[in-house]
């Protein structure tokens, strides 16, 4: 019951954070400003999703792999998202910095 | 429950076609495609579970590697062909 | 017995959202003129495609789509537009007759799928041959866990023998294809 | 050799936790296979130091869980702003000085910058991190050089 509640509100969380990542992919201005959103969803929305399912799966060996998985993305997408912010800097893509929409 | 992460991964999804299909510059794309990669090994992780599944899991494993993979390749190749374009 | 039925209608409706994706992603693959952005709406095509096989119940093959469609097609694709050019070009008239061919081969696949039977069913042709031996003995026979792997890599081992051969030669033609166009892509001629 | 040793018990787990067969003949094949890829990783002499950072496992956990409580923290920080009807945010580039002495260090700093929520590493040269942050708030936090702290002290001196 309490192993519901956890991973209930864990799944909740994971579920909310994706969805910011995905709402911040759309309404950011620019390229570099979408990075961060993604990063979003990639670190806290994973994980919390990831960890729900983990305490829904219990120690067996479906955990080890959600492990895992958590573990693949958390080395890889920091790689990936710097690699992307590298190629575009190079290839000349200039940051947004908000000057002309007379943001606050 | 596992039927609210499949519906936020499902909406995101979509969210990041429509980044996809905007761009405008590669790079949105990829990124796009990236994101996607991720939420596919999450939403394979879900409907593993919602189908009381769980050996899907390895699929989710591949994934997160293939993504990965995947988007360091086409930087690579953009690279490459952006520097052959210059010369 | 509910709960089952509860999960049925939730895939159902999983798969039509996947598949309204699917649609939505070949549309603009199709539509851009950019070649850059459909090979990436291609890979993305390739993921969906593969967490539809999931929803399907068919893991294996979701795995091979997961690595060959959404991994080595696109890197095959940003390969051949390195090789070639970044942007369609338009065509010199209005493809009509690739249309016909289009839409008669797409029909008639449509209305073939009348006389296929229910998903799912285990009556059907295909799982009354051989099938339930293979799921009776594979275990037995030949020490593999996996039915799948049991009939690919034993059962039909000679068969799944060549097609390894068919593959690793085609993959060594692109290889050498694409180290000879890039060692002659000297002159430029890039857009 | 203590290096191949210990890539191929991570491989082995790795291998033991996928498969889920515990017979003697899975166990030998899979032994078989896992000393082929550490011998084939051998001759490609990407077996060290570098490759394979044993020495950071004992510091690692500690990092680990600072770590996640800054994702956290930034990731709130982030969520509100994209859900925020204004976009309140003022994205800047900049170049950071780092203190690491190794590369793996330098890299570890670089990674963990990406990791959290708000701020991206663009570029790493020279002694330098080039950051791309969402607000002038976060490269403040990193100029403060906590992260940087920490980091430097995770890589130790030996």
């Amino acid at each position: 019951m309490v192993q519901d509640i956890v991973s209930w509100l864990l799944i909740a969380g994971g579920a909310f954070f994706v969805m910011v990542g995905g709402v911040g992919l759309v309404r950011m201005p620019d390229f570099f400003t979408r990075l961060h959103p993604a990063s979003v969803t990639d670190t806290m929305g994973a994980g919390l999703l990831l960890t729900g399912f983990m305490v829904q799966a219990g120690a067996s060996l479906v955990t080890v792999k959600l492990v895992l998985i958590l573990v693949f993305l958390l080395f890889t997408s920091p790689t990936a998202a710097h690699a992307l912010a590298h190629a575009a800097l190079l290839d000349g893509l200039k940051p947004w910095t908000g000057k002309k929409d007379g943001a606050p | 429950m596992f039927m609210a992460a499949t519906a936020a991964l499902l909406v995101t999804i979509a969210l990041a076609l429509a980044r996809a299909f905007a761009g405008p510059s590669v790079y949105d794309r990829v990124l796009a495609v990236n994101s996607i990669g991720t939420k596919t090994v999450l939403l394979i992780a879900a409907l593993g579970f919602l189908a009381g599944r769980p050996d899907f899991l390895d699929i989710s494993l591949l994934y997160a590697l293939i993504n990965f993979v995947g988007t360091i390749a086409v930087l690579r190749f953009i690279r490459q062909s952006r520097a052959q374009e210059g010369n | 017995m509910d709960r089952k039925e509860g999960r049925r209608a939730i895939e159902i409706y999983i798969n039509i959202v996947l598949l309204f994706f699917l649609v939505a992603t070949g549309l603009a693959a199709v539509l851009l003129r950019n070649l850059l952005a459909s090979a990436m709406l291609l890979g993305i095509y390739g993921l969906l495609m593969a967490a539809l096989w999931v929803v399907l119940d068919a893991v294996d093959v979701a795995f091979t789509e997961a690595a060959v469609g959404a991994g080595i097609t696109t890197v095959l694709m940003l390969l051949a537009i390195a090789l070639t050019e970044r942007h369609e070009k338009r065509p010199s008239r209005p493809p009509y007759l690739a249309l016909l061919a289009a839409l008669v081969t797409g029909g008639a696949l449509v209305y073939a799928t009348g006389g296929m039977p229910a998903f799912g069913d285990a009556a059907a042709p295909a799982h009354r041959h051989v099938a339930p031996e293979y799921i009776a003995r594979a275990l037995d026979e030949t020490g593999v866990p996996n039915v799948v792997t049991a009939v690919l890599a034993s059962y039909r081992g000679f068969d799944t023998l060549g097609e390894v051969t068919v593959i690793f030669t085609a993959g060594m033609g692109v290889l050498l294809l694409i180290g000879v166009g890039a060692r002659r892509r000297k002159e430029g001629g890039g857009s | 050799m203590a290096h191949a040793t210990s890539l191929f018990a991570v491989l082995y787990g790795v291998w033991l936790a996928l498969s889920g067969h515990y017979t003697l003949y899975f166990l030998l094949v899979g032994a078989v296979c896992v000393a082929l890829v550490v011998a084939i990783a051998m001759r490609m002499d990407v077996v060290d130091r570098e490759g394979h950072p044993m020495h950071l496992t004992w510091r690692v956990p500690g990092y680990w869980a600072w770590l996640m409580w800054e994702i956290m923290t930034s990731a709130v920080d982030v969520s509100r702003r994209v859900l925020a009807p204004r976009l309140r945010i003022d994205p800047v580039l900049e170049r950071l000085p780092t203190s690491q002495k190794t590369d793996i260090g330098r890299a570890i700093y670089a990674n963990s910058i990406t990791l959290t929520p708000g701020t991206v590493s663009t570029d790493l040269r020279d002694g330098m991190v080039q950051v791309h942050a969402l607000t002038s708030g976060a490269i403040e936090r990193l100029r403060q050089g906590e992260m940087d702290a920490r980091v430097t002290k995770l890589e130790g001196e030996s």
